[in-house]
């Protein structure tokens, strides 16, 4: 590297914050009384002053060009006192404090950044994701592009809030999972154990990648002269564990890999508390630019999830009550033995009772 | 190299449709910043093939061990312009609230040393500002510490903290998550910038049982909003609400969906057995014109969230049922904790292990005793269902060495470098 | 030996309080048989020690591989009636019904030849014989079988099948719970007698969901009545039902109880959502003057069941979520799947491995393509969380070799052969 | 051995139940339509043909000489046509069709047997246990004994049923548990891995006894000259699983086992379905011949039960309901780090929510 000025660590912290609240935030900091929706995209926050801030939500695509930030910055400068927020998904949201400053702060976003104004209360939230083959090293498939791809085909449901709750979407484009743990989710599956690349594999780098597998499936090996691993292939599980560590273990193959949907994730402690996400269906093609096969996937599960389930039920709750067995009876996915859990809990997803719809 | 000079069959598809297209966005700004149409056309390739052409790296700012995620193309040679394309992630103002014009100033920086693009926010909370070669990623790093931001987390270290919007714009908030979020970043930049944990550990802060900052399940130590009073009835608002609604609707929605049955509707009157309620928020968000947190408001500290590789999902489990948050007292109190976790993981922890699966290896009761805390029925589900019980009287809680290889244990480490070594050649 | 010489100050104790007292009994049959003192002084010794005394070995009946527990007294010398006090394990009548004349022939052979002392009945159904020796215990096997009775089960083979009294006295039973334990007790009575499986293979028999034999924690194959059409109700028996009760009652303990809140009361009318009933046996359990399992009836086979030792506890699982039990085609069916699962466990279980474990370590998805039987979602409570899929397009089951040391693996005994072999001197 | 005459396999399988049935269940067989209880112990099913069969519960010690067990066949035989049944908990039922004929019959029992009637439906049901140091050659503890201490003090309890449902119990005499999943049982508790005993340890036993421990902890070793087996101490967890394949590895102690106690196992699928037994306390004194902390340490757990039960509640429903929390600090039991489960599944035994009761 060859890095003119060498930083001294500098520890500057997180950025004030109180020094980008907006001016109703701060003076009604801590007092906020009660929210009510007034539309999608829009609702209200009221403090014990009497005051109330109203809040424009605007679907963004996460990742954001200098100039068109810039012109987000505008918009902030011309109706929100120069303040705005982005929210744990990626949306942008902007702060009015009159009621009438609301509808010609959705013109100009529509007009000037194209964003839709929803994903608040009852809609299908903003997706969030990771990086993708624009960024990370590791992907099997993309991350952005899956996301644009979804998010044009529930438009509607993003602009609009008819679900019984809020849906909420992630995708991931490895089995590290950096995405998030949600109501439907989109990632990635690999067919087959690692392949190893005896040549450019780093002496200094077995012991490492020996010791991460979970399932001790790698072991020291020697091959055309080279100190190498082999991969024990009927223990490997396609855990991509080991790629992570060392990328002359190649888990990705373009020819093999699948998507998989995950429903039931839940993160709040609202009513039985957090969920894990479970197999809903694998083997999806994995098909840019459109991943159409996702799409049509995801719609069956929403549109059983809009037909079945009662007000407040996120879609886990929903499956907890009507059964597994009407899950896949309604949305038409195929229970296979791959559902199955085989990991270390697997005794513990089991049905140990008597209990059967039948 | 003008847009239209850009052959992009695949990605031009994903400029249709309503949703915010980044394809077009970055288009446009290929048209001023080369980079960005190599970035598309690597990409177009990607999505042509299926195939990834980053290579990773570490690089870092000396002084610092993270906060850059290098990536050198593998078509470094077609695409010279993104053979160095690094990300340099960018600690987030609490709560993700911006001025405008701090805004503005990330997007100078981002112009003059990189591809002019970014992200806001990444799946951790940072800032991500893409596109920089190592020496312009030098520069930038320079002009974005002398305006007063910092660099985020990456490696072993402690990582970049989100929280929710909390008390500057959310009525259910039970503690400051802006403020402590602050506090444990300044505290621990140190952790953060130069990393020596045994793996990455991750906090989240959410000001209420609803974890809109998904902490639960995404990070190690999930700092999540309680109280231990009473819940607030305004039986005036109960009234009004429940005539609204019907108190049919009311059983059905809010009542019966309470997992410890301990809330009730009596005539048009909520009673509520504080004693069994596990402050799940479900009332209190259907009904929050009438309903509120009690006001002895604090935090539930939770332990060991991660996601996939190796373990398999893991929710983080209670730690510390209630700690309170108001005051410096409270911080240190707090952060006491931390450091004894940190201490004690940091210690024993293997290589890669995050704290959760340290926890699944030695045992929770171990991990408490390690960290002084006194074990609370609140941090289990069910006691054991076996009698397995390794009393101390006898024989050493399972750190190091030999109890690796017990059956619970996830990274078996010093057995395999035992194989590794024994079959070398 | 009179009674009155026997110096039993712990064990005389035992014979205060209201609830009938073995010692005492004892104690009587002691004045008669003196093994029955000694062992009641041996067990004193026990309970002044807190040590037993016995040490056990496998004794068996030319031609069988089981039935006997054979017991040798570590204080032979002292105690010579006890030097050996083998217990005989006798199959029992199905659904323990009996005559008083049968019992009477137990009790003769039982003075007989051995101590006059038995068990009704065993934990796992057997009627249990106590105080034989070596050379009576022929003797009385010999008499027992001369009158039709047989030995039990012990060792790594089928075991005695209990099962709950059903349709001889319960309006629930879903099946004819007693014919299909003497069908699978005759059908495989050579499992039982010559054991060859990996491990003891235990079926429990229950009529409905109410398990009254106690099937799902203990036993490999639980067998458990249930119906597929919709609950019989009796409208007019229901509105009975809620006048004598209230209304409010029955919500909170019926309907509000149901565990897929399947069930309403519409005024005085019961309503059922037979689609989403889990067949839980609480409504009807509660009501059954009212309501009342459906028509079409038959049992849910689950699998896996077993105690503590080594792997903890585990309640079985669903295997076949609806198995027809009224014919002989049906029967057929149900022994076809038995004999697919011993085959299947028997050819790569390991030693000692319960199906329960072997499910553990191979895989239910495994297990299910190796007895031929489809998956079902009711076999699960929830799908898998963790992507690791091993797709078999590409890799063999885990079934030998290799795929033991793979971290789901219960029993590692080729690793531990190895481990063995290597380290001899 | 020398058994005079070798015994062929007969194969004679099970009793022919139908000589044995009851006249009266003989006739209805498969077509009872509902049952009453009548008082503690006795209860009626009627049958489709409108027969009634009254039954008749005596609580027995499992345990019976033969010239009891003659009695027992004489009320038979003078009550009820010469037939008799045995429940799953051991206790014996008479049956007879006429009411008038249970007076009697009870009268007869307590007279002649000095047997109690009762153990149905809301009561303290008679326990369910192992063999203990009258037959077994593994246990830590005596059985009969620990059942008969403990009926004794639940007498008035297993003839009443004051209870929100019915209790079960089980015990125990090793960690192998022969003994039932139940509302309540007492178990016995292993302090220290085993003691190994290098001169009758059995060469042939030595890969079997290696192979059985579930955590790896036996190793094969040489001492005094001799091929045995070491057990790492640190990773050993006092299953006990060694020790009931090889005598020579001794796993009890009479100075350090103890007693503990668990609750809320459940069998029936009723309502949430079975569930395990869960550790309430440990380390209460193996105190023969009256185990008087394990009466004490039961009747806690009754008084809080009977208190805090709703109806129908089992005793792990209620626990679930009101929460370990309250559970603990109702019974007065401490709660421990030994409390929280360290084995294969401990994870999923955690709190993973928010959830908590302040
Ligand atoms: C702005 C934001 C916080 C932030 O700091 O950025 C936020 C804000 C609010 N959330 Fe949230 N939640 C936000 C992310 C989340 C998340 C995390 C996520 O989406 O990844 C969760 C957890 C999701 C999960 O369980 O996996 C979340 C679970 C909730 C819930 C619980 C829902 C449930 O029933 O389980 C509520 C309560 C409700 O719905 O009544 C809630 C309620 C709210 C309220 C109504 C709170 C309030 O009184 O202000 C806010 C208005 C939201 C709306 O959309 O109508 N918020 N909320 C986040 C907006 C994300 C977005 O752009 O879509
Ligand atoms: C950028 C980001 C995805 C995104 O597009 O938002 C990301 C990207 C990467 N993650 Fe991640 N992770 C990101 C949030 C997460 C999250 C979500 C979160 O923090 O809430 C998770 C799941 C939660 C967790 O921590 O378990 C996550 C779990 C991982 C893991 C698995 C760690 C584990 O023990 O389970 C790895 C692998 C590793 O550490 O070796 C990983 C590794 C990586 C690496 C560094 C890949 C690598 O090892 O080279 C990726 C760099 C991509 C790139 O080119 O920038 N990333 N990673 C997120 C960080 C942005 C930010 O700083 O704000
Ligand atoms: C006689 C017996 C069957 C047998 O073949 O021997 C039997 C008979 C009946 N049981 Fe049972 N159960 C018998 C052992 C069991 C067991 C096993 C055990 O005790 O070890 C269980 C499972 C216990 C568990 O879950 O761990 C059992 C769980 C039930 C239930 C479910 C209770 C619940 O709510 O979970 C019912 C239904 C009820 O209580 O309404 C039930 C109901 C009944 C009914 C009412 C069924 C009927 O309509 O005839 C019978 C009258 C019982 C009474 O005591 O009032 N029986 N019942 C067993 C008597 C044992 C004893 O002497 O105490
Ligand atoms: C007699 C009896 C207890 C009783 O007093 O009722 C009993 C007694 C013994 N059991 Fe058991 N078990 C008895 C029912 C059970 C049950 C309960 C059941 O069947 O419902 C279980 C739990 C359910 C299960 O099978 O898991 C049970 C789980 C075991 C185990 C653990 C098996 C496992 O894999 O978990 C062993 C150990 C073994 O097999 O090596 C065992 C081993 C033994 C041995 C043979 C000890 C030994 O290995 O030498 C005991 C002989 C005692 C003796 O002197 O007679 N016994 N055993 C029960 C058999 C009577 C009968 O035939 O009717
Ligand atoms: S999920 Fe995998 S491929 Fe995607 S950003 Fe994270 S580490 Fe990279
Ligand atoms: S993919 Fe996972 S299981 Fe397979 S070798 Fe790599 S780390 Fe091991
Ligand atoms: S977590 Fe609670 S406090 Fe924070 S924004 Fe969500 S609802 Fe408000
Ligand atoms: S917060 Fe949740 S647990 Fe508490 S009363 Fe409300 S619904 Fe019940
Ligand atoms: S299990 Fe069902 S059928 Fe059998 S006795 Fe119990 S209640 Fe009756
Ligand atoms: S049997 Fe159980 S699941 Fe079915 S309706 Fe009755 S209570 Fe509900
Ligand atoms: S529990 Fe243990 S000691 Fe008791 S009878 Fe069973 S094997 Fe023997
Ligand atoms: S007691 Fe259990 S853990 Fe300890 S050595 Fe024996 S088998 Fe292994």
């Amino acid at each position: 590297m060859n890095a003119k000025k060498p930083l001294a660590p500098r520890d500057n912290g997180a950025p004030d914050y109180k020094n980008y609240l907006h001016p109703a935030m701060e003076r009604n900091y801590g007092r906020w009384k009660y929210h009510r929706g007034i539309r999608p995209g829009v609702f209200v926050h009221v403090s014990d002053s009497g005051e109330s801030l109203y809040t424009v939500r605007a679907g963004s695509p996460r990742m954001l060009s200098a100039p068109l930030l810039r012109r987000v910055c505008d918009i902030a400068d011309k109706f929100c006192q120069g303040r705005l927020r982005f929210t744990s998904r990626n949306n942008i949201e902007f702060q009015v404090e009159k009621e009438e400053d609301i509808q010609p702060l959705i013109d100009e976003i529509g007009r000037v950044l194209r964003f839709p104004v929803g994903g608040t209360g009852r809609s299908f939230h903003n997706i969030i994701h990771t990086q993708g083959w624009l960024h990370c090293n590791l992907p099997g498939t993309d991350a952005a592009g899956v996301v644009k791809s979804l998010m044009d085909l529930f438009y509607e449901e993003f602009t609009h809030e008819n679900f019984p709750q809020r849906v909420k979407v992630s995708t991931s484009c490895c089995t590290i999972n950096c995405g998030g743990q949600t109501d439907i989710a989109v990632n990635l599956q690999h067919h087959h154990p690692p392949a190893i690349d005896h040549v450019t594999i780093n002496r200094c780098e077995l012991p490492k990648v020996i010791s991460i597998c979970p399932v001790l499936a790698i072991r020291p090996d020697r091959t055309g002269g080279r100190d190498t691993v082999e991969v024990v292939e009927e223990k490997c599980m396609y855990c991509g564990a080991c790629h992570a560590q060392c990328p002359a273990l190649e888990i990705r193959d373009g020819d093999t890999d699948t998507l998989s949907i995950w429903v039931g994730g839940k993160s709040a402690s609202t009513r039985g508390g957090p969920s894990f996400m479970r197999l809903a269906t694998w083997g999806l093609p994995n098909n840019p630019p459109r991943w159409p096969e996702v799409g049509d996937a995801v719609r069956r599960i929403l549109k059983a999830y809009q037909a079945g389930a009662n007000e407040y039920e996120r879609v886990g709750e929903w499956i907890g009550r009507i059964g597994w067995k009407n899950f896949f009876a309604e949305t038409g996915f195929e229970f296979t033995k791959y559902h199955i859990d085989s990991y270390r809990w697997a005794r513990t997803t089991f049905n140990t009772s008597a209990h059967v719809r039948l | 190299m003008p847009d239209n000079e850009l052959k992009l069959p695949l990605l031009d598809q994903l400029e249709e449709g309503p949703w915010p297209s980044f394809v077009k966005d970055l288009k446009e700004q290929a048209a001023r910043r080369p980079q960005v149409g190599q970035l598309l056309e690597q990409l177009e390739q990607s999505y042509e093939n299926r195939w990834d052409y980053w290579r990773g790296t570490a690089i870092n700012v000396p002084g610092y061990g993270g906060g850059i995620i290098a990536r050198y193309s593998d078509l470094g040679e077609k695409f010279p312009q993104v053979a160095q394309f690094h990300t340099i992630r960018v600690i987030e103002s609490p709560g993700f609230v911006y001025s405008a014009d701090a805004l503005r100033q990330l997007c100078d920086i981002s112009e003059e040393y990189g591809a002019g693009i970014m992200q806001l926010h990444g799946m951790t909370g940072d800032i991500l500002l893409l596109g920089y070669d190592n020496e312009k990623m030098m520069d930038a790093c320079e002009a974005l510490m002398d305006n007063g931001w910092d660099l985020g987390g990456s490696g072993n270290g402690m990582r970049t903290i989100p929280c929710c919007i909390g008390p500057a714009r959310c009525e259910m908030a039970c503690y400051d998550t802006l403020m402590l979020t602050k506090y444990l970043t300044d505290k621990y930049i140190g952790y953060l910038h130069r990393p020596e944990f045994p793996y990455k550990f991750k906090f989240k802060l959410s000001g209420c049982g609803n974890d809109c900052a998904n902490s639960v399940s995404r990070s190690d130590m999930p700092v999540i909003g309680t109280w231990r009073d009473d819940i607030q009835v305004d039986q005036e608002a109960v009234t009004r609400f429940v005539k609204e609604m019907g108190q049919e609707w009311v059983i059905g929605n809010v009542t019966s969906r309470c997992p410890t049955r301990c809330i009730h509707l009596n005539g048009d009157q909520i009673e509520i057995d504080n004693r069994n309620c596990v402050r799940c928020m479900h009332c209190i968000n259907v009904m929050h014109l009438a309903l509120a947190p009690g006001k002895d408001r604090g935090a539930t500290l939770l332990i060991g969230g991660k996601r996939t590789v190796r373990s398999g999902d893991m929710v983080a489990s209670v730690l510390v049922p209630f700690q309170k948050l108001d005051s410096d007292g409270a911080y240190r109190a707090f952060s006491g904790i931390v450091e004894r976790i940190w201490d004690f993981w940091g210690e024993h922890g293997n290589e890669h292990e995050r704290v959760g699966e340290f926890i699944d290896r030695v045992g929770l009761g171990t991990f408490l005793d390690g960290v002084g805390l006194e074990p609370d029925p609140q941090m289990v589900a069910n006691p054991r269902s076996n009698p397995f019980i390794k009393f101390e009287e006898y024989a050493a809680p399972r750190l190091d060495g030999e109890p690796h290889k017990a059956a619970n244990v996830l990274n078996r480490e010093p057995d395999r470098e035992e194989d590794y070594e024994g079959e070398q050649p």
